[in-house]
């Protein structure tokens, strides 16, 4: 891009996330929102750019095992932090600021809603000030996980020294205004509302950030921030638009602005829980309590995945921005799986399923049971028109072929929330199915194909951080995530991973529904945006631009 | 034209009120004709509901319009017709040139201003005083109804008052202007024989010493007795009898006024075994009448007070009745 | 002459002359009209209230609307989608077009008045037993009036609507396990938009009561020697009715909107669950491409609240003696 | 001599006044501080005084529809003074009452019949057409017509609802009734009609009245012995004839000279009569000694210390004034000497 | 008048009491555990000593008095020290919100201008606007006026502020492009220009909001004017010819300002309180939308301590109100 001149030559960029960040700890939330907003500050060793591929961040090149980055024996990655970099305040970035996040993260009592990136760490070694070398517990053929995409990013020591562990929730300065070293520094943080940020005097590229002021507004709705973008020019950039197709074409109209659209691994999905919900279960006791009465018979799960007209799905709920899939890794490519079918709807197929398999109306109330237990289920997901209008559809499929079900709606931001108190988040899963989306950052997805390990589901033990949330368990899909994670030949990877793929979504893990672009829309005199759906949409913020002026 | 001493302060011709409700018309007032001359008091007598107050407000236009309608007549104030002059005018003659007592003394003062200021209020309003001047004929008013302390309580407010003291007040509010006529709502009706008799001997006082014209309503036959010089009657209303105060108690003429006279028991004077009535009720107002209003309650009624509305005729000096059979003269003494 | 007068009053003994004894009953025209209870009066004015009787006759037309609609219109069609004809204008067939599943508007409308009505009267219904259960208790009871007065007070400083999310959130899984979804949803919403909203009802009442109490009529029925329990039925019950009338109607008012709100908030029924609340928060996002679709509940819900506003006013006016007039 | 139905000693009915930060009492409206009368049976005993000088009360009190404060009451040989509201309740038909305002004293929301018929059912097991028949049948004996049963009170005029509200008081045959200011609000034309009735009705059923009234004129006319009341207490009670010819307490005197006569003539010569000057002091704060003395033409030095004793100056004519000090209770009928030249009674004024 | 005030402020404090443990229990009442984020692999020991420091784990009585301690006292103080740059709130633990873990007051702070600037500014504009239509309206009642003022207001009762505020936004925001759709809370106003700004910013919600205001309010001005216009004094103000000016503006208006002034009052919680819809529709990030994110995310020390700043604004209004309304009635005041 031809656009150079002094840092902050382009005055303020407005950038709207309609669900509020309420911290800039990236390690204190799994939202989406929180990583994103604190990506404008903290910055990992190595981000993910707009096609997938791991671009050096921090760090001069990325380390392999032909480089010698990675050894041999895939037990440990040396990284080697570009020299001369400094935080926002000036001090040095060291190596002890890399080994200091790993720290802080992996503390027991500091609650690290990123743990799983580092979960295959050893221990982290600091040889020298710009040299980090990472260990793992067993040969780890993927080895950019920790330090690697925004979810990732390093924290600085001086400041967050006295924040581990317990302490680490307490740390209300620290946690609102991290010093970081990416183009961005927070002027101020309100919880909830709006983060004031200004450009990194100590950026490390000379004239980048263009924009000397970022300011951050999140709260609201979609339709609110696409119309504040498209239609009325008040911001620039409106993230993650999940509007009904209609609605985005006809804010488009507006001329103000235009939608971008990318497709990552991410996938609409109905997550089948696979153990018990039944409020009577206590609060705490009923998502661990194994298993579901009857979502565990591959009749039942079949079925209402046969019911499922996906292209129709597709059509109302995203146009250009969804795809049928029926894989829970649908991308890169590599890794789609193409050995599950799903796009025809089959309904009395699948009646025929649940006939087979004992499922029959016998009381004659519309739904079917079998050995006096009633196929009754709560359906949640989030408040969100596109969603809606998915739990209607599938609950008149589902109830055509014998299902009773109850629909259920939550605020995003607390059904993403993470928020260990609420019982409506997604981890707690207290309802039999729950619809939402979700992706992996980078392109291997073996992390993300960790996520149903029986040792990933979210208790009380743990908090409620851990990726398994229909709590699916299986000793062979352990067994084969074991085997994907010593083998480091890439075909042997993508067949194993495809595999894993097969096995997770014909046992009942989920029934996926559509592979779904990411569709955010940016003015149209912002220049320099690339949808990133790798790493984190503001990766690049540091390029972007004002058009024309 | 008239000389000093027949000369009418107030003349009312042929009056007519009309109510527009949502149940038809109601005609409060019935081409009622009266006249006050300076310095004289006519009483007016009649129960509750006969078309006093109507009357009364209807001369300066404080009836509220809609749904009150004075449909015609003339009320000449020094030979002016009130019904004719511009709002403005009237606004100017009211408070001045016709001073009012209200019946109630709780309510009719405004609870949250000052006596003070609510005296004040008519003297620079149209005597065009100055804020001390006012406050000087403020406490003079005050003194004049008797009220002790007078500059002190200037700054009270009505709550503060009694009710006696209170109905000084309004008097001290309606004589402010020193008015040519001063209308008397039933002023003494809501207080205590005791209070009313202060009452009474303030307004005799201040109209020898003032001077104007007084119409005093009332139904209170006792109080009229006292202090009116000429009565009038109302019943349906209508003036049914009109006359000097003599001749009205010695010889009432309509059969209403000669039976509400005995009706009433006296603290002295004789004491009847047993109270005369007059039976049924007050009238409905309604239409306009097209009979005599007492017609029903009338032992001598014939056809024709049910065909035809009978007009006020002279039967005596000063003395007139609207009945088509006025008692005879020496009606009184016979009944008894 | 069925209404000759009064046969054994005295008629004084040497007044004969004066006093007529057959023809004065005819004096009191009132008297011979047919029997009428006060409420006549206020119907009578009450129909001259325009606004008030345009408000009663559009509130009864949407009434009648909403409970009669489905002899004409299949409600199926309006929960039911039908993909073949989404996004469809207003026709014969379907008068309020459809909606983005091809679900029939009109008939979607009907299921939603259905439900926000009843919502509307049964949370009225509830708030007004409660407010003038402790309105006439605070009332008449001296010795309750203070605790029971605090109580109402701790009430009016209870923030409403945090109250009632907090309500929504505590008991939602309960009743909905007890009674199932629709039943305990609508239990929970009736229940908190009642509870959160009888304390200007019981104020009203209580004044009404105290001053009611004071009236000769009240100390008429204890120098008979009824019981408090029967005055207050007798008594002063039937009194406070025309506060408690208007306070209904701007309760259904009041608790038609508190339900869309809710539902506006996410708190109220479940999504597929129609009511005219949750219909226009689904429709606010197409204002723009089918303005329809959040006009008509948008408009239902002001109409009938409107309606029953100015049917309120009417009945405030026909209610008040002041007015009402003799 | 007749026994007394009615006995009342010393009834005092204080209502608390609260004040201050805590809302202690601070005080008392004394509204009837240490009333004493009889009232035989069959008799009237009239009761006149200012507003506010506590005749309501007092007669609400002697029916114990308040909780006295001290005193004792007898009707009809039970002493109901200290007895609860529950245990009255079967002393209730023998009092009843009537009150000042027939249209308040009327729940408009009841038809006539179930007005009349309240009492009944309250207090009897009458059948509902047992009941029909006496509400009828009262409603004969106060001049309504039985068509009328199924009205409301607003229908009537103010005459008629005082029939009904005397109607309802009759329905338990009772011997007793207060009956307060009941022609107060009713039109000159009307009263008559109601006091008629009143007295028709004492003559038949022989019914005592505690007639309440601020007219004087018509407390005359109606009742056999007259009490004046002032600021709570009784200042004079007497025989009708005697208190009105010779009123022994300079307030009574006030008080009659005060009401207008409906004769001008009578008028005119009344010019010369005694005005009293300022108000009624509040019975919150009466004054010290007599209650009277603010306001009384003749007050002596005596009258601001000690307060008179209430005491039978003449037979038959109590009075609760020092200028009687001197007159034994039982002694010569010596008038007071001002009032007999301030009144001139029996005099024909007609010219 | 004082000793009422006095006897009314004394009476306040237990009701407040009462209003906080009552708010406190319910919200106790609803699920939710700060504990749940401390992961079960810490020793018992330490938890508790985690939960003593939050003062969880103790019996509720105990933490009901330490939470009003800090209420009433550590906050206070901490407000002292923040004004006169002292430290005596050192050390004591503040009310901390379990949503981001900073002290609740310094969120609130943070809210209270926007919702103040907001809901403060609608509620004057709906005061200027209301008592001059009520006044006309009711003198000339059952005029054009007054029945299409009467229409107006039912309309502004009518119509739910989540219908309105989005249809105003899509006409004069998307439409016509006058006003800004969402509320920018970082704007300081230091210039004319940003003045200009900050006005029209606050256009839209303003206008939404004082249109249901004055609705309420001017159906109440009217009505207290209706009740006055019929009293006897202001038919002996017009016998004291007058003009219908004072008549109507001195003597009705005072003794009707008394009811509506006090309803003036008794309304100035909300402003604190702030519109939750109208905030949510319009972006406003006022206490309102804090106040629905803190329920949604289970934010029990914000709920309450929200909950109960209002019904202590509830509380202090109603005595105000109490209170104006002696002064401006001297039957009262002088009581
Ligand atoms: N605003 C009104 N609307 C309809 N009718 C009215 C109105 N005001 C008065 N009237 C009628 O006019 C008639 C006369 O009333 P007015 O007040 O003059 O009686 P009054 O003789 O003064 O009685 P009172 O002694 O009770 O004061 C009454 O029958 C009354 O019903
Ligand atoms: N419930 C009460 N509480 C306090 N004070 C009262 C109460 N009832 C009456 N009073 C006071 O007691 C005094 C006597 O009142 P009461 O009604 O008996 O007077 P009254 O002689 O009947 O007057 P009126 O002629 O006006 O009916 C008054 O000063 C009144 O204010
Ligand atoms: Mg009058
Ligand atoms: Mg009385
Ligand atoms: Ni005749």
């Amino acid at each position: 891009e031809g656009h150079e001149g002094e840092r902050g030559r382009d005055g303020e960029v407005s950038i709207l996330y309609w669900q509020a960040p309420s911290t800039m700890n990236p390690f204190l939330s799994g939202g989406t929102k929180d990583v994103e907003a604190a990506s404008l500050v903290v910055e990992p060793l190595a981000r993910f750019d707009e096609t997938g591929t791991i671009q050096p961040w921090l760090v001069d090149e990325i380390p392999t095992v032909e480089n010698g980055g990675v050894s041999e024996d895939l037990m440990s990655i040396t990284w080697k932090i570009t020299p001369g970099l400094v935080w926002s305040d000036g001090t040095p970035f060291t190596s002890a600021d890399v080994q200091f996040t790993y720290e802080y993260c992996t503390d027991p009592e500091g609650g690290c809603a990123q743990g799983a990136k580092f979960e295959p760490v050893e221990s982290v070694e600091t040889p020298d000030e710009l040299t980090v070398v990472v260990n793992f517990k067993e040969p780890t053929p993927y080895p950019y996980t920790a330090f690697a995409g925004g979810e990732s990013p390093i924290l600085q020591k001086a400041q967050f020294e006295n924040c581990k562990g317990a302490a680490a929730s307490t740390c209300t300065e620290e946690n609102f205004n991290p010093i970081g070293t990416g183009p961005f520094v927070v002027d101020e943080f309100k919880t909830n509302d709006v983060i004031t940020l200004s450009a990194n005097p100590n950026f490390r590229f000379e004239g980048k950030p263009a924009f000397a002021k970022v300011n951050f507004k999140g709260g609201g709705d979609a339709e609110a921030a696409g119309r504040a973008v498209m239609q009325t020019g008040e911001f620039d950039y409106a993230w993650n638009l999940q509007l009904a197709p209609e609605v985005i074409a006809q804010m488009e109209t507006g001329g103000m602005g235009t939608t971008v659209v990318g497709f990552g691994p991410l996938v609409e999905r109905i997550e089948l829980n696979h153990t018990n919900p039944d409020p009577a279960l206590g609060p705490d006791e009923r998502s661990v309590i194994r298993p579901h009465p009857f979502l565990q018979d591959p009749a039942v799960y079949k079925a209402l995945s046969l019911a499922i007209d996906r292209p129709l799905l597709v059509e109302i709920g995203y146009g250009q921005a969804g795809k049928v899939t029926c894989n829970l890794v649908p991308a890169p490519e590599a890794f789609n799986s193409s050995a599950l079918e799903c796009s025809e709807q089959d309904i009395e197929g699948a009646k025929k399923l649940l006939d087979d398999a004992g499922y029959v109306d016998s009381d004659g109330d519309g739904v079917r049971e079998k050995d006096g237990v009633e196929l009754r289920m709560l359906y949640q997901t989030s408040t969100n028109a596109v969603r809606q209008d998915f739990q209607q559809l599938i609950k008149e499929w589902w109830e055509e072929i014998g299902f009773a079900v109850e629909l259920r709606n939550i605020s995003g931001s607390v059904f993403f929330g993470g928020d260990a108190g609420s019982p409506d988040t997604i981890q707690k899963f207290y309802a039999d199915v729950e619809m939402y989306a979700n992706t992996f950052n980078g392109t291997d997805p073996q992390s993300y194909l960790g996520g149903p390990l029986c040792s990933k589901i979210p208790s009380p033990e743990n908090q409620w951080q851990g990726e398994n949330i229909p709590r699916f368990c299986m000793e062979e899909y352990d067994e084969l995530w074991a085997e994907l994670s010593r083998t480091a030949a890439p075909e042997e990877r993508q067949r194993i991973a495809k595999e894993l793929n097969d096995m997770y979504v014909s046992n009942g893990g989920q029934i996926p529904l559509v592979h779904r672009g990411r569709l955010s829309a940016h003015a149209n005199s912002l220049g320099g945006v690339k949808l990133n759906v790798w790493d984190s949409e503001l990766w690049n913020v540091a390029d972007w631009y004002r058009i024309g002026e | 034209m008239p000389d000093g001493d027949t000369r009418n302060v107030l003349e009312v011709r042929g009056l007519r009120t009309v109510f527009e409700t949502r149940r038809g018309e109601v005609h409060a007032v019935n081409s009622v004709s009266f006249e006050v001359k300076p310095g004289e008091l006519l009483g007016v007598v009649g129960e509750s509901g006969s078309g006093k107050s109507v009357t009364m407000m209807s001369l300066v236009g404080l009836l509220p319009s809609p749904p009150a309608e004075v449909r015609e007549g003339k009320v000449l104030l020094d030979g002016e017709d009130l019904l004719q002059v511009t709002p403005a005018r009237l606004r100017d003659i009211r408070g001045s040139d016709v001073g009012f007592i209200f019946q109630d003394p709780m309510t009719s003062l405004n609870p949250v201003f000052t006596v003070g200021f609510q005296i004040m209020e008519p003297v620079r309003r149209h005597m065009g005083l100055n804020k001390k001047q006012a406050r000087a004929r403020a406490i003079e008013l005050l003194e004049l109804v008797g009220i002790p302390g007078a500059a002190g309580r200037l700054s009270d407010y009505p709550h503060q008052f009694s009710g006696g003291m209170r109905q000084r007040v309004m008097i001290a509010i309606a004589l402010a202007c020193d008015p040519k006529v001063l209308i008397a709502d039933e002023p003494t009706t809501a207080l205590d024989v005791t209070i009313q008799a202060q009452i009474l001997e303030i307004i005799e006082d201040l109209r020898s010493k003032l001077g104007m014209a007084i119409v005093w309503i009332t139904h209170d036959l006792g109080v009229i007795a006292g202090i009116a010089d000429r009565v009038a009657v109302m019943y349906g209303g209508q003036i049914v009898e009109h006359a000097e105060v003599f001749p009205l108690f010695n010889d009432p003429r309509h059969p209403y006024t000669r039976a509400l006279l005995k009706t009433i028991p006296t603290v002295s004077g004789k004491r009847a075994a047993k109270l005369q009535v007059i039976e049924g009720q007050p009238p409905m107002l309604g239409a306009a009448p097209t009979a005599c209003a007492f017609r029903d309650r009338c032992p001598l009624a014939f056809e024709r007070c049910h065909a035809e509305n009978p007009q006020r005729e002279t039967v005596g000096p000063g003395h007139d009745v609207a009945c088509f059979h006025p008692l005879a003269h020496t009606a009184k003494e016979g009944a008894a | 002459m069925t209404d000759a007068r009064d046969p054994d009053t005295p008629v004084g003994g040497d007044m004969a002359t004066v006093v007529a004894s057959a023809a004065v009953a005819g004096a009191e025209p009132i008297l011979l009209t047919r029997a009428r209870s006060q409420w006549w009066d206020v119907w009578d004015q009450f129909r001259s209230h325009k606004g008030a009787m345009a408000g009663a006759a559009i509130f009864l037309a949407i009434v009648g609307l909403v409970v009669f609609g489905p002899l004409f219109v299949d409600l199926e069609s309006g929960i039911k989608s039908n993909m073949r004809s989404r996004n469809l204008g207003a026709s014969l067939a379907h008068p309020l077009g459809t909606d983005r599943l091809g679900r029939d508007m009109f008939a979607r409308m009907i299921a939603g008045g259905r439900v926000s009505l009843a919502v509307g009267l049964t949370a009225m219904a509830l708030s007004l037993v409660l407010g003038t259960l402790i309105g006439v208790l605070a009332g008449y009871f001296k010795r309750l009036d203070g605790p029971l007065m605090r109580f109402t007070d701790l009430f009016l400083a209870l923030p409403l609507l945090p109250l009632l999310l907090v309500m929504v959130l505590l008991f939602r899984e309960p009743l909905t396990a007890a009674f199932g979804v629709e039943t305990g949803i609508f239990i929970l919403i009736v229940a908190a938009i009642g509870v959160t909203s009888w304390m200007q009802t019981a104020r009203i009442v209580r004044g009404d009561v105290l001053a009611l109490k004071e009236r000769e009529f009240v100390l008429a029925a204890r120098s008979i020697g009824t019981p408090s329990r029967r005055i207050v039925t007798r008594h002063v019950l039937p009194n406070v009715l025309s506060p408690i009338m208007v306070s209904a109607t701007l309760g259904i008012a009041t608790a038609i909107i508190t339900e869309s709100a809710l539902s506006f908030l996410g708190l109220g029924f479940p999504p597929d669950f129609p009511t005219w609340g949750r219909l226009l928060n689904d429709g606010v996002p197409y204002l723009e491409l089918y303005p329809g679709r959040a006009f008509w509940p948008g408009a239902a819900i002001s109409l009938v609240v409107l309606s029953i506003n100015y049917v309120g006013d009417g009945l405030r006016d026909a209610l008040d003696p002041r007015i009402r007039g003799r | 001599m007749t026994r007394p139905l009615v006995e009342v000693r010393n009834l005092k009915m204080h209502f608390p006044v609260h004040a201050g930060i805590l809302r202690r009492q601070v005080g008392a409206v004394k509204a009837v501080d240490g009333v004493s009368f009889d009232i035989v049976e069959g008799e009237t005993l009239g009761l006149v005084g200012e507003s506010g000088c506590g005749k309501s009360t007092c007669g609400r009190a002697v029916l114990r529809l308040y909780d006295i404060t001290d005193g004792e009451i007898i009707v009809d040989g039970r002493a109901i003074g200290q007895e609860s509201q529950m245990s009255l309740r079967t002393m209730r038909p023998t009092m009843q009452m009537v009150f000042q305002d027939p249209q308040a004293s009327l729940n408009p929301r009841m038809t006539v019949g179930a007005i009349i018929g309240e009492p009944l059912s309250e207090h009897t097991r009458m059948s509902r057409a047992e009941r029909i028949a006496r509400v009828g049948e009262l409603m004969d004996q106060v001049g309504l017509n039985r068509t009328f049963v199924n009205r409301y009170p607003h229908e009537f005029s103010g005459g008629q609802r005082q029939r009904i509200g005397i109607a309802r008081a009759l329905a338990l045959n009772p011997k007793f009734i207060v009956c307060d200011e009941p022609i107060a609000a009713l039109d000159v034309s009307i009263q008559a009609q109601v006091v008629n009735l009143l007295e028709e009705l004492q003559g038949r059923l022989g019914l005592t009245y505690l007639f309440i009234s601020h007219d004087l004129s018509m407390v005359r006319h109606i009742a056999d012995r007259v009490a004046v009341m002032y600021l709570g207490k009784l200042v004079e009670l007497a025989p009708r004839d005697a208190l009105y010819d010779t009123p022994l307490h300079p307030y009574t005197e006030a008080l009659l000279s005060a009401v207008p006569e409906p004769d001008p003539a009578k008028a005119g010569q009344k010019r010369d009569r005694i005005v009293l000057q300022g108000d009624v002091p509040s019975p919150a704060n009466p004054p010290d000694g007599c209650n009277f003395s603010t306001r009384c033409p003749r007050v002596m030095e005596v009258c601001s210390r000690i307060d008179p004793e209430f005491r039978e100056v003449q037979p038959g004519h109590w009075a609760a004034c020092h200028l009687h000090d001197s007159i034994r209770p039982s002694g010569t009928t010596r008038r007071h000497t001002e009032a007999t030249t301030m009144v001139e009674p029996n005099k024909e004024s007609n010219p | 008048m004082l000793t009422f005030t006095i006897r009314r402020l004394l009476f306040a404090i237990p009701t407040l009491l009462f209003i906080a443990l009552v708010i406190f229990l319910l919200l106790e009442l609803a699920p939710g555990d700060p504990m749940a984020n401390v992961p079960l692999t810490v020793p018992p020991e330490i938890k508790e000593q985690m939960r003593q420091a939050l003062g969880l784990g103790e019996p509720v009585h105990i933490r009901f008095w330490k939470w009003i301690v800090q209420f009433f006292w550590v906050e206070p103080l901490n407000v002292f020290d923040y004004l006169f740059d002292t430290n005596f709130a050192d050390g004591r633990l503040r009310i901390i919100s379990w949503q981001n873990r900073a002290p609740v007051f310094i969120t609130i702070a943070e809210r209270i201008p926007q919702t103040l600037w907001v809901v403060g500014t609608a509620y004057l504009v709906a005061i200027a606007i209301a008592i001059p239509v009520g006044i006309y309206s009711a003198y000339r009642q059952y005029s054009a006026f007054d029945q299409v003022g009467t229409f107006v207001t039912m309309i502004g009762f009518s119509v739910p502020p989540f219908f309105s505020g989005v249809l105003v936004i899509i006409i004069f925001a998307v439409q016509l492009r006058w006003f800004p759709s969402i509320y920018d809370t970082r704007l300081v106003v230091d210039s004319w220009e940003s003045f200009g700004m900050q006005v029209r910013q606050m256009f839209l919600p303003v206008m939404v909001l004082a249109l249901q205001i004055t609705s309420q309010l001017s159906r109440f001005m009217r009505a207290s004017m209706l009740d006055n216009l019929n009293q006897d004094y202001v038919r002996t103000a017009r016998a004291k010819g007058l003009r219908e000016k004072t008549v109507v503006l001195v003597h009705v208006l005072r003794n009707s300002m008394i009811p509506v002034v006090t309803v003036i009052a008794l309304g100035v919680p909300a402003i604190f309180g702030g519109a939750i819809i109208t905030e949510q529709v319009f972006k406003v990030n006022g206490i309102g939308q804090l106040l629905i994110t803190a329920i949604q995310a289970n934010d029990l020390p914000m709920v309450q301590t929200l909950t109960f700043i209002f019904a202590v604004l509830i509380v202090l209004f109603n005595l105000i109100a109490d209170v104006l309304y002696g002064i401006l009635d001297p039957r009262i005041r002088y009581d």
